[in-house]
C-alpha cells in the first residue's frame, strides 16, 4: 500500500524533465504551465490518499517505509533512498504540494510573456521535487539532497531575472549562506553517526529516534550535535546570523517568493528539528538558545520590517520573524505549535506574497502603459487600490488580520500557542513571552501599514496610469482565493483546548501529531485564568499596532511626514499642543521606525554582511597572496620541492 | 643458447597477467604503423582504432575480476615474471579507470587537434602508452615494475604536453613537466635504492613479509627515510603540496584533452601505486606515513582551494581544483581502512568522470590557439548554449560534492572512512574546504548563467566525439551518485 | 691501498661533481660531467660489476653525453650571463648542504640490513658478471625489460614528434 | 676494503651537489645534468648496495635507470629544442609565460 509513495516526488520530477528538455519546442505557454501545475496537483492528489490512509489509523505501526533501491553502504552503515510517511511529512506533504500547486497555478497568469517561461516552470518543478525528496526522505542523506536541491533551485530562481546584477548577486548570496548552514548539517551528521554507540549507528530517521537515548541526556556531545544540526537550521531558514540572504532574494519573481521564501524552503530548518525532535528534547542547552534564537529574529526583524517601503522586503522580513516564532516554539519545546505555525504561515504568506505579486504586476503594467519609471514594488507610490483590485485586497485583508493574530483567523491560534508555551513551558519564561508579544504588536503595526499604504489613503499614481489599474485574471485571483479561505479557517484544526472546551472543538492537529511528538512534546502549566488574561493582553498589543497604523496612515496621513519635520524644530512641536496624544504615539513609532532603519542599515548590511563578505574577502586575500609563490620559475618550484623533502625528511629522522 | 635459461624464463612468463597492457602496446605500435601509411591530416580512423584497442583491453580487463564469494585460490587473478606484477581485482579496477580516461580524452580529442592545428597520428598511440605505464603502476608488485610504468607514463606526458609544439605555451608545460619531473624521479629512485638497502628486495610483497619479520629494521633511520623519499615521487605525480608547484603551470599550458587526461589517469596511477606500496610493502610503518600524510592533506586542500579562488583561466582554475581534490583523495589514504582505502578508488574513477566531463566542455568552447577559456569568455555561455550549460552545471556540482552526484558519494565514503579511524578533525576540516571551493565553482556558473552574453559562441561546434564523451561523463557522474552501491562493493572487493 | 685508491678517485669524482655545478659554460660542465661517470665506471670495477661499468661508459658517457654536447653544439649555447648574487643561489646552497647534512645522518646511523644473496665475489669471478647479470634479466626481470622496449620507444616517438620542423 | 658507508656517502655528496646544481643552475641543459648527476649518484648506491647484500637486484635496476636516462635525454633535450625554436633561449629564467 505505501510502495508507491515515491510517486510523490516522482510527478514534479518528470514535469521538470519534460518542461527542461522539449520547453523549448513546445512554446505553448498554456501547455507548459498546465504540465508543471499538473504533475504538482497529481503529487498533491497521491498526497492527499496516503493522508487518508495513514499508517497506525487502526492502531500499530504509526509510520511507513517505501525503500526504493539501496544508495550507498558504508561498513555496517546501509543507506537507502527510502522514503517516510508519518503524521509530520503527510502535513507537510499536504502543504508544500497544496500550497505549491496553487503557486503554480497563479504563475502561468504571473509569468505570462516572460522570457524563459519553460525554463521558470521546468525550475519551479524541480524545486518542488527537492522539498518533497526533503521531505519524505527516511533517512538524513536523503533529506540533504533534497535540502541541497531546494538550496540550488532557490539559487537559480532567485537570479532569473539574470541580466539585474542584484538578482545574481542575491543568488549567490543565498547559495553561499546556504551552503555554510549545510556545513553544520553535515558535522551534525557525522558527529551523530560517529557518537552513537557502534551496532546502533544509523542515519535513518527512525532508528535514530529508537536509539537516541543511548546518547547523554543533557550532555555535552548531544548538545554539539544539534547546535550543528541547528546552525543548518539557521541557514536555511533565515536566522539570526545568517538572515540576511532571505530580504535579498526578493529579487526573485514573486511567486517563487511566495513558494520557496514564504511556504516551504525556508521552513525546512523547522521541519529539520522536528523530524530530530527526539535528539533536540535531550539537549535542553541547544533548545534554550534556539528560542532566544528565534526570540531575538521574531523582534528584530520585526523591527527593520518597520523602516521598509518596498512591498516585498516588508514580507521579507516578515517572513524572518515569523520563522523566529517557528523557532521559538521548537525551542520552548512546543514542536507541535511549531509545525502548526508552519502550516498556518504558509497559508497567510503565500497569499499575502501573491497578493503583493498581483499589485506588483497591476503596478507594472499601468505604470509601463503609462510610461512612468516609478518603482511599482515601493509603496510609496501605491495607495487606494482597494477599489481597482477587490478581490486582491480583500484576500489580502484576510490575510493582514491572520497574521496580525486577529482573534479566530489562523495566525491567531498558531501565534497564541506559541506565546502560550513561550510563557508556560518547563523552557519558556516570561521574558520569551514579552519579546514574542512586542513582536506580534510590531508585526501588526507593519502589516497595516502596508495595507493601509497600499491599499487606501490617496492615490499616488498619476491619472494616466490610474486608468491602466485592474483586477488580475482568474489564474491569479482564484489562488488567491482558496489560500485566503484556508487562511480564514486553516486555524480551526489547531484549536486550543482553551476555546475547544467552549466550542465543542478538538485539537484535532496535535492528535494527529501525537504519534510523532508525543514523547517529546513540553507540557505547559497554568490556570485558564492565566491563558485568557496572556491571550488578551497579546491580542490587544496587536489592536494597539493596527490602531497606531490606522492613526498614522489613514486618519492622518501628513503625520509622519509632518513629525519627521517638526522633530526637526523641537519648538514647532510645543507649539502644536492639540496634537499631543498622536505625536505621542507617533514620536514612539517613529523612533522604533528610526531603530529598524537603523539595525537594518548598521546591522544587517554592514556588520552581517560584512562578516559574510569578510569570509570571502579574507578567502580572496590569501589566494591573491598566496599565488605569488607560483612565479612560474622552474627553479623556484624545484626549491619548494626540496624544501618539502627536508623539512619532512628532517622531521621524522632527527626526531 | 642455454636450454634450462629458457625455461626458467618461460616458467616466470604469463602473458595473462599483463594482458590488458599488452593489447594496448599492441595497438600502439600498429598505429605507429597505419600512421605511417595514412594520409596527412587524417587521423580520425587512428581515433576510432585506438577507441577499439581501449575497448578490447578494458573487456580482457573485466575478465580478470573476480567476482564476490569466489573461494580463496579459485579466483581470477593472474600473477607472472617473478612476481612483478599481479592482474587482481585492485588493478583491473584501476585498469578500467585509466581505460576511461582514456577513452573519454581521446574521444574529445580528434576534432580538438584538427582545430588546433596539429592533427597528428601519433597522439593516440602515446596516450596508449601511456594508458598502459598506468596499468604497470597498477599491477606492479615489483618496486622495478612500477618505477619503469611510471617512467612511461612520465615521458609520454612530458611529450603530450609539450605536443604543440608551435606554442609557447605547450612548450613551456612540456619543459617545465619534464625538468621537475626528473628531478622528481631522482628523490625517487633514491627512496628505492635506500629501501633496498635496507630490505634486500626491491618486491613490495617480499618486502612486507621482511618488515613483518624483523620489525627492528622498522626504526633505522634508512627505512624512514627511504619511505620518505619514495612517498615524495608519487606525491609528485600526485600533486600533493608542496610537490604541486608544476601542476597549474603545466596543467595550463598543456592542451586542453591532454591536461584532462593528466588530472584523472596519472593521478590515479599514483594513487594505485602509492596504496600497493604503503599499505601493502609499508604497513609496518603506517604510524609514520599517517601523519605525514594527514598533515599534506590538510595543506593540499587548503592550498589548492585558497589558490583556485584568484585564478580567472578556466583551465588554472580547474588545475588548482584537482590540487585540492588530490587532497580529498589523501584523507582515505591516512584513513587507511576498507572504507577509506576503497574510496579512494571509487573517488577515482568519479574524478575521472566529473574533470573529464568539464574539460571535454572547455575544449568545445575554447577557440582556436586555446583562447577564450577565461572566466568572462564564458558570460552568458548557460543561455546560449544550453546543453553544454546544463552539463558544465553538473559537472561543477560534481567536483563541489553537491548530491547526488558522483562527487558528493566519493567524498562520503572517503569521509566516512576517516570518521570511522577516528580522524574527526581531518573530515571537518575536508568539509570545510568543500565548503570553501564553492567559491570558485560557483564564480563559474555565476558567469555562465548570470551574466549578459558578450560573445556569440558561435565557433562552437558540437562534435560527436566529445558530446558523446560529455554525455558518458553525466551518466557516470549521476550512475555513480545515485547508485554509488555497485561500484562501491567492486571498489571493496578491489581491496586486498 | 684500495681505500687510498677510493679516496682518490672519490676526490676527482666530487671535484668534477663541483665543476659541473660551477662552471658556467654548459660545454666544460658537460666535459665534468663525462668525468664523474668514468670516475663512477671504476668504482663499479671495483664493486665486482664490470658490466655495470662497460655500460656507464657505453651509455652514459658515450650515448647521453654525446647526445647532450651534441644538442649543446646545435643550439650553439654560450655562457651563462654573469650570474647575480640571486636568493636561488643561497636557498639552493643552503638547501644542498641541509640535505647533505640530512642524508649523511641517516646514511651514517642507518644499516643496510636487507636479506642477502647468494652472489659472491667469488661467483661473480667463477661464471662471470655479464652471464649472472643476463640470467636475472631475462628470468626474474624479464617485465622490467620488455617494458623498457617500451619506453624507449616512446622516447623515440616523442622526439621525433617533438624536434620535427613541420607538421 | 673500502665499507658500504663510504660508498654510500660518496653517493650522498654526489646527490646534494646535484641537488644544488638544480637549484643555482640557470641554463635548462645543465639541469638536466645536474639530474644526471644525481641519477649516477643513486646508481652508485645501488651497486655499491647490490655488492654489499650480495644480489643482483640493485644492479638490475641501475641497468634500468639508465635505460629510463637515456629516454629522458632524448624527449628532454628535444623538448628543449623546440622550446629553443620558440623562444631562442634555454634559461629557465625565460621559461615563464604561465604563472599565478
Amino acid at each position: 500500500m505505501y510502495d508507491k509513495l515515491w510517486l510523490i516526488p516522482f510527478f514534479p520530477l518528470l514535469g521538470a524533465v519534460i518542461n527542461g528538455l522539449l520547453g523549448k519546442k513546445i512554446k505553448n505557454e498554456k501547455v507548459i504551465g498546465a504540465i508543471a501545475t499538473l504533475a504538482v496537483a497529481a503529487s498533491f492528489g497521491v498526497s492527499c490518499y496516503y493522508f487518508f490512509n495513514m499508517p497506525g489509523a487502526n492502531g500499530g505501526q504509526h509510520y511507513a517505509e517505501n525503500i526504493v533501491a539501496t544508495w550507498m553502504s558504508v561498513g555496517d552503515l546501509q543507506i537507502e533512498w527510502g522514503f517516510l510517511l508519518d503524521p509530520l511529512s503527510a502535513i507537510m506533504l499536504l502543504v508544500v504540494t497544496g500550497v505549491g500547486s496553487l503557486i503554480h497555478l497563479y504563475s502561468i497568469g504571473y509569468m505570462h510573456g516572460e522570457e524563459g517561461f519553460y525554463r521558470y516552470f521546468s525550475y519551479l518543478n524541480l524545486f518542488v521535487f527537492s522539498m518533497l525528496m526533503l521531505v519524505l526522505g527516511n533517512n538524513a542523506l536523503v533529506m540533504f539532497v533534497g535540502w541541497e536541491g531546494v538550496g540550488l533551485c532557490s539559487y537559480l530562481l532567485i537570479g532569473y531575472y539574470f541580466h539585474k546584477k542584484s538578482a545574481s548577486d542575491a543568488a549567490k548570496k543565498a547559495f553561499v549562506v546556504n551552503r555554510i548552514g549545510d556545513f553544520g548539517f553535515l558535522i551534525g551528521l557525522f558527529l551523530l553517526y560517529w557518537s552513537l554507540p557502534v551496532g546502533s549507528r544509523s542515519i535513518n530517521f527512525m532508528e535514530i529516534a529508537q536509539n537516541a537515548h543511548l546518547l547523554e541526556a543533557g550532555g555535552i556531545v548531544v548538545t554539539v550535535i544539534t547546535l550543528c544540526f541547528f546552525l543548518g537550521a539557521t541557514g536555511k531558514s533565515a536566522q539570526i546570523p545568517l538572515y540576511t540572504w532571505l530580504p535579498d532574494a526578493m529579487e526573485g519573481p514573486t511567486p517563487v517568493s511566495a513558494l520557496i521564501h514564504a511556504a516551504t524552503m525556508v521552513t525546512a530548518g523547522v521541519y529539520m528539528i522536528g523530524r530530530l525532535n527526539p535528539l533536540f528534547a535531550m539537549a535542553p542547552d541547544t533548545m534554550m538558545v534556539v528560542a532566544i534564537v528565534g526570540a531575538a529574529t521574531a523582534i528584530f526583524a520585526a523591527t527593520i520590517g518597520l523602516a521598509q517601503n518596498d512591498i516585498k522586503r516588508v514580507l521579507a522580513y516578515s517572513t524572518v520573524s515569523q520563522l523566529g516564532y517557528m523557532f521559538l516554539a521548537m525551542g520552548v519545546g512546543a514542536f507541535t505549535a511549531g509545525i502548526f505555525h508552519l502550516m498556518t504561515h504558509a497559508f497567510f504568506k503565500a497569499c499575502l506574497f501573491l497578493g503583493s505579486g498581483s499589485v506588483i504586476h497591476a503596478m507594472h503594467h499601468a505604470l509601463h502603459e503609462a510610461h512612468s519609471h516609478d518603482d511599482p514594488q515601493d509603496m510609496r507610490n501605491m495607495g487606494g487600490l482597494f477599489r481597482k483590485m477587490p478581490i486582491t485586497a480583500t484576500t489580502f485583508w484576510i490575510s493582514t488580520l491572520a497574521i496580525a493574530g486577529f482573534p479566530l483567523l489562523s495566525g491567531f491560534f498558531s501565534k497564541d500557542e506559541i506565546l502560550w508555551f513561550a510563557f508556560a513551558s518547563p523552557q519558556g519564561s516570561p521574558l520569551l513571552w514579552i519579546v514574542g508579544a512586542l513582536a506580534a504588536g510590531l508585526t501588526a503595526f507593519y502589516m497595516f501599514r502596508l495595507v493601509f499604504m497600499t491599499f487606501h489613503g490617496k492615490q499616488k499614481t498619476t491619472e494616466k496610469a490610474r486608468k491602466h489599474l485592474h483586477e488580475s485574471p482568474w489564474v491569479i485571483t482564484v489562488p488567491l482565493v482558496v489560500l485566503a479561505l484556508l487562511a480564514l479557517v486553516g486555524g480551526w484544526l489547531g484549536v486550543p483546548p482553551l476555546i475547544g472546551e467552549i466550542v465543542g472543538m478538538a485539537n484535532s492537529f496535535e492528535h494527529f501529531l501525537e504519534p510523532v511528538f508525543g514523547g517529546t512534546q513540553a507540557v505547559a502549566h497554568g490556570t485558564h485564568a492565566l491563558e485568557w488574561s496572556l491571550m488578551g493582553i497579546s491580542v490587544g498589543i496587536a489592536f494597539v499596532g493596527i490602531f497606531v497604523a490606522w492613526v498614522m496612515y489613514i486618519k492622518n496621513p501628513e503625520l509622519p511626514g509632518k513629525l519627521a519635520g517638526s522633530l526637526q524644530g523641537a519648538y514647532r512641536v510645543i507649539h502644536n499642543k492639540w496634537y499631543v496624544d498622536e505625536i505621542y504615539d507617533a514620536t514612539f513609532v517613529d523612533a522604533t521606525k528610526r531603530l529598524g532603519t537603523f539595525l537594518w542599515k548598521g546591522f544587517d548590511v554592514v556588520v552581517v554582511d560584512g562578516i559574510v563578505n569578510g569570509f570571502g574577502k579574507t578567502a580572496h586575500a590569501s589566494s591573491r597572496a598566496l599565488r605569488f609563490l607560483q612565479s612560474g620559475l622552474v627553479h623556484n618550484y624545484a626549491l619548494v620541492m626540496v624544501l618539502g623533502v627536508v623539512v619532512i625528511v628532517g622531521f621524522y629522522v632527527l626526531r | 643458447m642455454d636450454n634450462t635459461l629458457v625455461q626458467l624464463a618461460m616458467q616466470s612468463v604469463n602473458f595473462g597477467a599483463i594482458m590488458p597492457s599488452l593489447v594496448l602496446v599492441c595497438f600502439g605500435m600498429f598505429l605507429l604503423l597505419v600512421n605511417v601509411f595514412s594520409p596527412r591530416g587524417k587521423t580520425t580512423h587512428v581515433a576510432w582504432i585506438s577507441i577499439i584497442a581501449l575497448v578490447i583491453s578494458g573487456i580482457v580487463s573485466l575478465s580478470a575480476w573476480t567476482p564476490a564469494g569466489t573461494p580463496a585460490g579459485a579466483g581470477n587473478t593472474q600473477f607472472g615474471f617473478a612476481g612483478a606484477v599481479a592482474l587482481d581485482n585492485f588493478a583491473t579496477f584501476f585498469n578500467i579507470t585509466f581505460l576511461l580516461a582514456a577513452g573519454l580524452t581521446i574521444l574529445m580529442s580528434d576534432e580538438y587537434l584538427k582545430r588546433e592545428g596539429y592533427p597528428i597520428g601519433e597522439y593516440y598511440p602515446l596516450i596508449l602508452f601511456t594508458t598502459a605505464g598506468a596499468m604497470w603502476m597498477a599491477s606492479g608488485i615489483d618496486l622495478m615494475t612500477i618505477f619503469l610504468g611510471l617512467e612511461v607514463l612520465s615521458i609520454s606526458l612530458y611529450v603530450l604536453a609539450g605536443f604543440f609544439r608551435g606554442q609557447v605555451r605547450s612548450n613551456e608545460a612540456g619543459l617545465k613537466y619534464f625538468l621537475l619531473g626528473a628531478f622528481s624521479t631522482a628523490f625517487l629512485l633514491y627512496g628505492i635504492a635506500l629501501l633496498y638497502g635496507v630490505a634486500g628486495t626491491t618486491n613490495v610483497a617480499e618486502m612486507g613479509l621482511y618488515f613483518a619479520k624483523n620489525s627492528a629494521i622498522l626504526g633505522n633511520p634508512m627505512t624512514i627515510a627511504g619511505m620518505l623519499l619514495l612517498a615524495t615521487g608519487f606525491l609528485f605525480k600526485i600533486a600533493a603540496v608542496p610537490f604541486h608547484m608544476w601542476t597549474p603551470d603545466v596543467y595550463q599550458g598543456a592542451p586542453t584533452p591532454v591536461t584532462a587526461f593528466m588530472s584523472a589517469g596519472p593521478k590515479a596511477a599514483a594513487f594505485a601505486a602509492f596504496i600497493r606500496v604503503f599499505v601493502f610493502g609499508l604497513a609496518g610503518l603506517q604510524a609514520e606515513w599517517t601523519s605525514l600524510l594527514w598533515v599534506l592533506a590538510v595543506l593540499t586542500m587548503t592550498v589548492g582551494n585558497l589558490m583556485a579562488i584568484y585564478q580567472t583561466n578556466i583551465k588554472r582554475m580547474l588545475a588548482y581544483s584537482s590540487i585540492a581534490h588530490a587532497g580529498y583523495a589523501m584523507v582515505g589514504m591516512v584513513a587507511a581502512n576498507e572504507i577509506g582505502l576503497s574510496g579512494i578508488l571509487f573517488y577515482m574513477l568519479a574524478y575521472t568522470f566529473m574533470n573529464l566531463g568539464a574539460f571535454a566542455i572547455l575544449v568545445l568552447a575554447g577557440r582556436e590557439g586555446e583562447e577564450n577559456l577565461t572566466l568572462e569568455g564564458f558570460a552568458g555561455f548557460g543561455f546560449k548554449r544550453p546543453f553544454l550549460g546544463i552539463a558544465m552545471t553538473i559537472f561543477l556540482f560534481s567536483l563541489m560534492g553537491i548530491p547526488p552526484t558522483a562527487g558528493f558519494a566519493g567524498k562520503f565514503y572517503i569521509f566516512a572512512g576517516a570518521l570511522k579511524a577516528g580522524y574527526v578533525w581531518l573530515v571537518v576540516i575536508g568539509v570545510l574546504n568543500s565548503a570553501l571551493s564553492l567559491y570558485y565553482y560557483l564564480r563559474v556558473m555565476v558567469t555562465m548563467y548570470f551574466r549578459e552574453p558578450s560573445e556569440d559562441f558561435a565557433w562552437v561546434k558540437m562534435h560527436a566525439g566529445a558530446v558523446v564523451s560529455i554525455v558518458l561523463a553525466i551518466i557516470g557522474v549521476f550512475y555513480m551518485g545515485i547508485i554509488p552501491g555497485a561500484v562501491m562493493e567492486m571498489a571493496k572487493l578491489a581491496i586486498f | 691501498m684500495e681505500k687510498l685508491f677510493f679516496y682518490l678517485v672519490a676526490l676527482v669524482a666530487v671535484g668534477s661533481g663541483f665543476l659541473v655545478v660551477k662552471c658556467r659554460n654548459p660545454v666544460n660542465s658537460a666535459l665534468a660531467l663525462v668525468n664523474t661517470f668514468f670516475c663512477l665506471a671504476i668504482f663499479y670495477v671495483m664493486l665486482h660489476a664490470p658490466f655495470m661499468a662497460a655500460i656507464q661508459v657505453l651509455v652514459y658517457a658515450g650515448a647521453i653525453m654525446v647526445l647532450i654536447l651534441f644538442v649543446i653544439m646545435l643550439l650553439n649555447l654560450g655562457s651563462e650571463a654573469h650570474k647575480r648574487f640571486t636568493h636561488s643561489l643561497i636557498g639552493g646552497s643552503i638547501m644542498g648542504v641541509l640535505m647533505l647534512f640530512l642524508v649523511f645522518f641517516f646514511v651514517n646511523r642507518g644499516e643496510p640490513t636487507g636479506m642477502r644473496g647468494n652472489i659472491t665475489d667469488g661467483l661473480v669471478d667463477k661464471i662471470g658478471h655479464t652471464e649472472l647479470m643476463g640470467r636475472t634479466l631475462f628470468t626474474e626481470f624479464l617485465l622490467p625489460f620488455e617494458i623498457t622496449s617500451i619506453l624507449l620507444l616512446v622516447a623515440i616517438v616523442g622526439a621525433v614528434i617533438l624536434a620535427k620542423k613541420e607538421v | 676494503m673500502v665499507s658500504i658507508h663510504e660508498y654510500l656517502m660518496l653517493s650522498a655528496i654526489l646527490f646534494s651537489l646535484g641537488t644544488v646544481g638544480v637549484l643555482i643552475r640557470r641554463n635548462a641543459i645543465v639541469i638536466f645534468m645536474c639530474i644526471e648527476l644525481m641519477l649516477n649518484s643513486v646508481n652508485l648506491s645501488f651497486i655499491a648496495l647490490s655488492h654489499h647484500l650480495g644480489s643482483m637486484d640493485g644492479q638490475i635496476f641501475v641497468f634500468f635507470v639508465m635505460a629510463v636516462a637515456a629516454a629522458e635525454a632524448a624527449v628532454g633535450l628535444a623538448l628543449m629544442i623546440t622550446f629553443y625554436r620558440n623562444r631562442e633561449s634555454i634559461e629557465v629564467d625565460d621559461i615563464n609565460m604561465l604563472k599565478w
